[in-house]
């Protein structure tokens, strides 16, 4: 480099830099916006497919929020000619291991648990990570779904029916509090449901 | 019989009070092994000859001032101290006829200039009992003259010689002269000897350095474990009011300086001072008799008592021993089975240096000839160092005996320095300790030594 | 030198994790198992041909003084559009990243070959070297995630080699990502210096 | 202020950002070889946290996140926290040469110290209010700093015994993170 | 005339070895283990014989085949981290897991740093916490005292008083007295702390260990548990304080040198622990606060020096 280094020359040469990289990343991110926004839907929709009957509505432009205990859960219906054939619960609890767990819940119109996914969490690789695996193998899958809409299953430390992760208790005590949130918000949303139509 | 009665209530009334005179921190208590306490003092026979290091000191090498061929006198000086001043002269105990001057080996095997001497047959090693003389009061300058024409030099250990030692309390404030007769060395018993035998001269020795050096009293410590020769000192003293003899718990190492008059006079010098600034000046019990013998009498240090011990030992006990006899003699005057002998040590088994030439002389300095056998002998196998913090826990100095060690085995010179190498004296409490045997002491003795090769 | 040392450089004698020790903290942070770790490298191999290429290409027409900032400038862009491809098109990876994604804009690996080779060579043997030192890394991180995984899960790739519950969660977790990296170094010096 | 209480505790002991978050190992490797190098580039990175999570804050809530510029967010942060350090090092040599003198090395090696940015990413993900992000800014920076200083220290006795050949230096460190990493996992999960 | 020894001064060593420091420990922990022995049957031996064998053998063949020393099969150290690693499991744990533990005690824990004396954590624990961590499962489960049970298969677990306090439990006087006698569930060599006392009371005896580490942990953890409104008596003889405080925190290798730095490693280690069973997930913390003093040990050693005294004289120039 044997040209001087100009002050101008600095500036012009940062500054095109910085003109080409904004360019390029407003271009990127205009090209991805769909794909990123889609991705998440995709993911639900995926869930709610697998674990609800058919139905014919799109559930997430239909979905209404409830609030509880200062959170707002999302809540999916899924229609068929008109009639609810399940809904979905977006359902969070706090009290995880590593922080938030966020559950999807499905239910049958008549409030028993159809399924569920976990969507996010950050615990334990190896430990509370396994959670969605365990919950879902047997028996705790049939201690959870089918259960009535009550709300009220306990891991088997607390006395309840489900058995928890050997070691790793705290996650599954917040996994069943959200599969517990889930259910009462779905029981109040059904009777909101029942009230209106009535 | 009264003495006895005497010496048991003062032993009771006092153990109690005394037990707890002594050093803190650090300190050791390894067995005492003085089986030649309370032994006769035997004067060996004369030897046929005799070699006579020019430098038993600390400092520069005496000037000879005879020649080969020349007849010398008993009591004459072959030699005298270098020009400035961290010397001593150098005197033949016997009547004979200069051999040679010039490089002979000593008891460490190192060539050293040295006059030897043909002894005249018929002469006998004596340690002449004369009647107390009273010196009078007598100024500094007197006593540095007559310590200085005696050859005198510190019989602790250290043979600092004396004359520059006191010289050098000259306009200094110094207020109390600690005499050591602590002996804190387990085997040695030569100063324990001395207390019995000499108590008098020795207290009057003491009052000589007193008055030289301006002090208004004189402490002498003695561990507990020499009774009678603190009793011995007590009886001595009891005339003298400036006097006093105190009892001290047996530790080692109570007899180094700073421990002693820490445990003496509750004065504590920090790291890098000496006695002098805190008003105090150190001897020990014997040079202070030789003192005192100088002084009165114009004898020069010609002879010293060496504890002879050890397994192989036929005859162990206190030896009254001309300055310059060889070792080996020494030895077989004292019944040594040398075959049996694995190990010769010069001194104390903690600070004494080994003898590695048999036919070496004995030194001014050398208060012992400790001989080892099989397992005493040799040491433990070294294993790692488990941070057990024992050394640590010992060392008088309150040094880090480990860290310091590991700088100097890793050769990390100026962490040796900061942590405090030039401090340690060497008195060997932390390998002592050392339950990994590692070689503590040795490797402190590395750090120093690249310390100052490294200032140079 | 020629095309392939200028690969093999960076794979081995150049390797950045176990010889150049370099980029860390993704080596240590998304290596809990071997799918992580290999997608962690070759997200940064990405971006480090990439970046290599540009900077190979503008190094003449930038002023030594903002050389740094240009080069941040570049490697962050990249970085940018890689979070943004990943997000629409493997949200899954994504996620499993996490931070570690817009934190390759640190790793000094990328300034480090945009200082010592991109701008100095030419863009081919550029990309060469990002193409080496990216397959070094992700080799380095592939064997470090499939470590641990063996270790840790008794899996390699997801597939079961022995049942979980005989392996020591630990080496999945944090301390296990210091412990597995320091015995892998250890061991490759001890077969560096018998060679 | 149990708030505080938590994320300082949090910050410094259960997440902490070496041995729980793995940023920041390089120069948690590189220089932690001794005391005083340890504490000047954990108050260096102390200080430069501290003012570049503010800084990015007020930049993602005024700025980025108005405008729907998030997906800026890396690029800005790192040309902010680039330009901060070198701002900082040009004020510090002007208006205190002797805290420049100490503290100064350090902050070249600062831009590029992946926990500086993704501590500023991580309080954004997290949407902490401001007051909070710098609090939580400046206990993972003394987090760090008691990491490079517990570590200055074991260095130091490392140097003194005989590791084995292979093991010494980078290899023997990771392990001593690893197994102080397992040490402190006993706080994890920990809450108030 | 034989060839004569040459050496520095000293001549004399103090008869005390390591190796009796380590074979006294061994004698001490005798009492605890039997405890644990007869409250939790063979089962228990089992597990101390394996941990003890497998450590041995681990130290061999890692000394032997990888780092290429000649060395004898049998230490006391290796022993003395073997024992105290199964004394620190609970009974029940397959033995297979105890062979992994230990060979990562001794290969992560001691040997990579260089064996004896090197190692900056303590081997045992490094064992316990990596078993911990890694089978949480296995490492929770305790078998109920008095089972005397053969085999693993059908032994009956039930919570250690610890955990029932993490679950809400207020502990009450029975549950002290129960941690004494060793009438309680827990690792097979921490129930029973009068075993455990008797033990530091034989190693002060032999001057093994001082009282400033137990004694600075006892006290620190009475006194936090007792600020933090908890049960300081119930606090100090439950889990493994007791044994971690006499036995684990009292490693000469991985604790402070001087007394001061010992008082301020004990003091750190209570709170430490503390912290740990009120806000932590573990309902035990010792292994933890040991750990972590121990990783604080070398800055400790830095900072916590002896010091010399200073002249009080003031009379040098
Ligand atoms: C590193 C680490 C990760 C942990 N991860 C989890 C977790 O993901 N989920 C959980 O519930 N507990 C987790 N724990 C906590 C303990 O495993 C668990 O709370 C405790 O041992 C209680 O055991 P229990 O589940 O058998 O009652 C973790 C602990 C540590 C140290
Ligand atoms: C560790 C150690 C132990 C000592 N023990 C004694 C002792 O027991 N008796 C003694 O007179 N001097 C002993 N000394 C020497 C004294 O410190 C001091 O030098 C001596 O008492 C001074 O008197 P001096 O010049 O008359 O020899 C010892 C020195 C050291 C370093
Ligand atoms: C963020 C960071 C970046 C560094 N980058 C370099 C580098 O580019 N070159 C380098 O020699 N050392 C780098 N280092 C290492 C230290 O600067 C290292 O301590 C210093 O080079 C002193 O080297 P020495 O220990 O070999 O004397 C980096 C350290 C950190 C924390
Ligand atoms: C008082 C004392 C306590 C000890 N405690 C342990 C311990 O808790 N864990 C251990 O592995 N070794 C212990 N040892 C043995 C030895 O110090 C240990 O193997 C070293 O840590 C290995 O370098 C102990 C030794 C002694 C003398
Ligand atoms: S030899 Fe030195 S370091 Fe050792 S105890 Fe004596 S003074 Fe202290
Ligand atoms: S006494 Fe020996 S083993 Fe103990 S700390 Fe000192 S050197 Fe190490
Ligand atoms: S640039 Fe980043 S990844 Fe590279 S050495 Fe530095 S801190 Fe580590
Ligand atoms: S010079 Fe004197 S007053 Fe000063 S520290 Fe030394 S002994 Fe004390
Ligand atoms: S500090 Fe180096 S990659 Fe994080």
């Amino acid at each position: 480099m044997s040209r001087p280094d100009s002050v101008w020359r600095m500036i012009a040469v940062l500054g095109s830099a910085a003109l080409i990289s904004g360019v390029l990343l407003g271009y990127f991110h205009d090209l991805t916006a769909t794909p990123i926004a889609q991705a998440s839907a995709r993911r639900l929709s995926e869930s709610l497919r697998e674990m609800m009957p058919s139905f014919s509505n799109d559930p997430l432009t239909d979905a209404v929020g409830a609030c509880v205990d200062g959170d707002s859960l999302r809540i999916y219906p899924c229609m068929d000619d008109g009639s609810l054939v399940g809904a979905a619960v977006e359902s969070i609890s706090h009290n995880g291991f590593g922080g938030d767990i966020r559950v999807l819940v499905c239910f049958t119109p008549d409030g028993a648990v159809a399924g569920f996914r976990v969507i996010e969490h950050s615990e334990t690789p190896g430990l509370g990570a396994k959670m969605e695996d365990w919950f879902s193998g047997e028996p705790r899958r049939s201690a959870i779904v089918g259960s009535g809409g009550g709300g009220n299953l306990k891991v088997s430390a607390d006395g309840g029916s489900v058995d928890a992760i050997t070691g790793a208790t705290i996650t599954s005590r917040a996994f069943v509090e959200a599969v517990n949130r889930a259910c009462s918000v779905f029981n109040r949303y059904r009777n909101e449901q029942a009230e209106y139509y009535s | 019989m009264n003495k006895i009665i005497n010496f048991c209530i003062f032993a009771a009334l006092s153990y109690s009070e005394m037990k707890r005179r002594t050093f803190s921190p650090g300190g050791i208590h390894p067995p005492q092994l003085k089986s030649t306490a309370g032994s006769r003092i035997i004067a060996v026979d004369a030897p046929v000859s005799i070699v006579l290091p020019l430098g038993q000191h600390i400092g520069r090498g005496a000037i000879p001032v005879v020649g080969k061929g020349d007849r010398v006198e008993a009591g004459q000086p072959v030699a005298v101290a270098g020009p400035d001043g961290v010397s001593a002269a150098v005197h033949t105990p016997f009547s004979g006829r200069v051999s040679a001057i010039g490089q002979k080996r000593d008891s460490r095997g190192l060539p050293v200039e040295s006059v030897s001497i043909d002894v005249e047959p018929g002469q006998s090693v004596a340690d002449v009992d004369r009647t107390l003389a009273d010196v009078g009061p007598v100024g500094l300058g007197d006593v540095v003259k007559a310590a200085s024409d005696a050859g005198i030099v510190g019989l602790g250990g250290a043979a600092f010689p004396t004359a520059f030692k006191i010289g050098g309390c000259n306009g200094l404030a110094i207020d109390t002269v600690v005499i050591n007769g602590a002996e804190c060395e387990p085997v040695l018993t030569c100063d324990d000897a001395m207390m019995r035998v000499h108590p008098d001269e020795i207290v009057a020795g003491t009052r000589l350095i007193k008055s030289a050096v301006g002090a208004t009293r004189v402490i002498i410590g003695v561990e507990l474990n020499k009774p009678e020769a603190i009793f011995r000192l007590q009886e001595a003293s009891a005339a003298h009011g400036d006097v006093s003899v105190v009892g001290l718990q047996t530790k080692y190492p109570q007899g180094g300086e700073r421990q002693l008059v820490q445990a003496v006079t509750g004065r504590y010098i920090a790291q890098g001072c000496l006695p002098m600034t805190v008003g105090v000046v150190v001897q020990n019990v014997s040079t202070a008799r030789a003192l005192y013998r100088a002084m009165a009498f114009g004898e020069p240090l010609v002879n010293r008592i060496v504890t002879v011990a050890g397994e192989a030992i036929g005859r162990p006990g206190n030896y009254l021993v001309p300055i310059g006899m060889s070792v080996a003699e020494l030895l077989g005057q004292a019944g040594a089975d040398l075959d049996r002998i694995d190990k010769l040590v010069a001194g104390g088994p903690m600070m004494g240096r080994v003898i590695e030439y048999i036919d070496g002389p004995v030194t001014k300095s050398m208060s012992a000839v400790l001989a080892l056998s099989g397992n005493d002998a040799f040491r433990r196998r070294v294993e790692p160092c488990v941070r057990c913090g024992r050394c640590v826990d010992v060392c008088p100095n309150v040094l880090e005996p480990y860290l310091i060690a590991t700088y100097g085995r890793l050769g990390r010179v100026d962490d040796a320095a900061e942590a405090g190498a030039l401090m340690c004296m060497e008195c060997g409490s932390c390998s002592y300790v050392c339950p990994s045997s590692r070689p503590i002491t040795d490797m402190i003795r590395v750090a120093k030594y690249l310390i100052r090769k490294s200032r140079k | 030198m020629s095309k392939l040392n200028i690969i093999l450089n960076g794979l081995i004698n150049e390797n950045p994790t176990f010889v150049l020790l370099l980029g860390m903290c993704p080596t240590l942070g998304t290596t809990a198992s071997a799918m992580t770790g290999m997608s962690m490298g070759l997200a940064t191999m990405c971006v480090l041909i990439c970046s290599n290429c540009a900077v190979s290409s503008i190094k003449s027409i930038v002023p030594a003084k903002v050389r740094i900032p240009v080069y941040i400038v570049v490697i962050a862009t990249f970085v940018t559009i890689l979070q943004l491809v990943l997000k629409a098109y493997m949200p899954a990876l994504d996620a499993a990243l996490g931070i570690f994604i817009p934190l390759i804009v640190v790793n000094c690996i990328l300034l480090g070959r945009a200082e010592a080779f991109a701008s100095r060579n030419n863009v081919v043997d550029s990309i060469l070297d990002g193409l080496g030192i990216g397959l070094g890394f992700s080799m380095a991180l592939t064997m470090l995630g499939g470590l641990r995984e063996l270790l840790g899960a008794g899996t390699v790739f997801g597939m079961m080699v022995y049942p979980d519950s005989f392996a020591p969660l630990v080496f999945v977790l944090a301390p296990g990502a210091f412990i597995v990296l320091g015995m892998m170094i250890a061991l490759l010096n001890r077969i560096r210096k018998r060679c | 202020m149990l708030t505080y209480i938590s994320i300082v505790v949090t910050a410094i002991f259960v997440n902490n950002i070496v041995f729980a978050q793995f940023l920041g190992i390089c120069p948690f490797i590189g220089v932690s070889r001794n005391m005083s190098s340890a504490v000047g580039m954990g108050l260096a990175v102390t200080f430069v946290m501290a003012l570049s999570t503010s800084v990015t804050w007020i930049l993602q809530t005024c700025i980025l996140h108005p405008f729907g510029l998030d997906y800026m967010q890396t690029i800005a942060f790192i040309l902010v926290i680039a330009a901060l350090v070198q701002m900082l090092e040009i004020v510090l040599r002007k208006i205190h040469p002797v805290l420049y003198a100490s503290l100064g090395v350090y902050l070249p090696l600062i831009t590029t110290n992946c926990a500086v940015l993704g501590v500023a990413l991580i309080t954004v993900q997290h949407s902490m209010p401001f007051l909070q992000s710098l609090v939580h800014a400046v206990a993972t920076a003394l987090g760090f700093m008691m990491a490079l200083v517990l570590f200055a220290g074991i260095r130091r006795q490392l140097d003194l015994v005989d590791v084995p050949g292979p093991m010494r230096g980078v290899p023997i460190a990771l392990i001593c993170a690893g197994l102080l990493a397992m040490a402190f996992m006993g706080f994890a999960g920990m809450k108030f | 005339m034989k060839t004569l020894v040459i050496s520095q001064s000293p001549h004399i060593q103090s008869p005390r070895t390591t190796s009796d420091a380590m074979r006294h420990v061994v004698v001490a922990l005798l009492p605890a283990l039997a405890v644990g022995v007869w409250r939790f049957g063979v089962s228990a031996a089992a597990v101390v014989a394996v941990a003890a064998l497998s450590c041995l053998a681990s130290e061999w063949l890692i000394a032997r085949f990888v780092m290429g020393r000649r060395v004898a099969f049998f230490g006391w150290a290796p022993l003395v981290t073997g024992l105290l690693l199964g004394m620190n499991l609970p009974s029940g744990i397959p033995l297979w897991a105890v062979v992994i533990g230990s060979l990562f005690a001794i290969g992560v824990g001691k040997m990579a740093f260089g064996g004896l004396g090197c190692n900056i954590f303590n081997p045992a624990l490094v064992g316990r916490v990596f078993l911990l961590l890694s089978f949480p499962a296995l490492m929770t489960s305790w078998p109920v005292v008095g089972d005397g049970c053969l085999s693993w298969a059908d032994a009956v677990t039930a919570p250690t008083p610890l955990m029932l306090v993490k679950q809400g439990v207020v502990p009450d006087n029975q549950m002290v007295i129960g941690e004494l006698v060793g009438n309680v569930g827990g690792s097979l060599g921490e129930v029973g702390a009068i075993a455990i006392l008797l033990g530091l009371v034989y190693l002060m005896m032999f001057r093994i260990v001082t009282w400033h580490i137990p004694v600075s942990i006892i006290l620190s953890v009475g006194v936090v548990s007792w600020l933090s409104g908890g049960n300081p008596l119930f606090d100090i003889v439950s889990g493994g304080l007791m044994l971690g405080a006499v036995f684990m925190a009292t490693d000469y290798v991985t604790s402070p040198m001087t007394r001061r730095g010992q008082l301020l490693y004990g003091v750190m280690i209570g709170v430490i622990t503390v912290v740990i069973r009120r806000w932590g997930v573990y309902p035990e913390g010792v292994s933890f606060a040991i750990l972590i003093m121990n990783g604080a040990t070398p800055l400790i050693n830095r900072y916590v020096r002896p010091r010399p005294r200073r002249c009080a004289e003031g009379r040098c120039v």
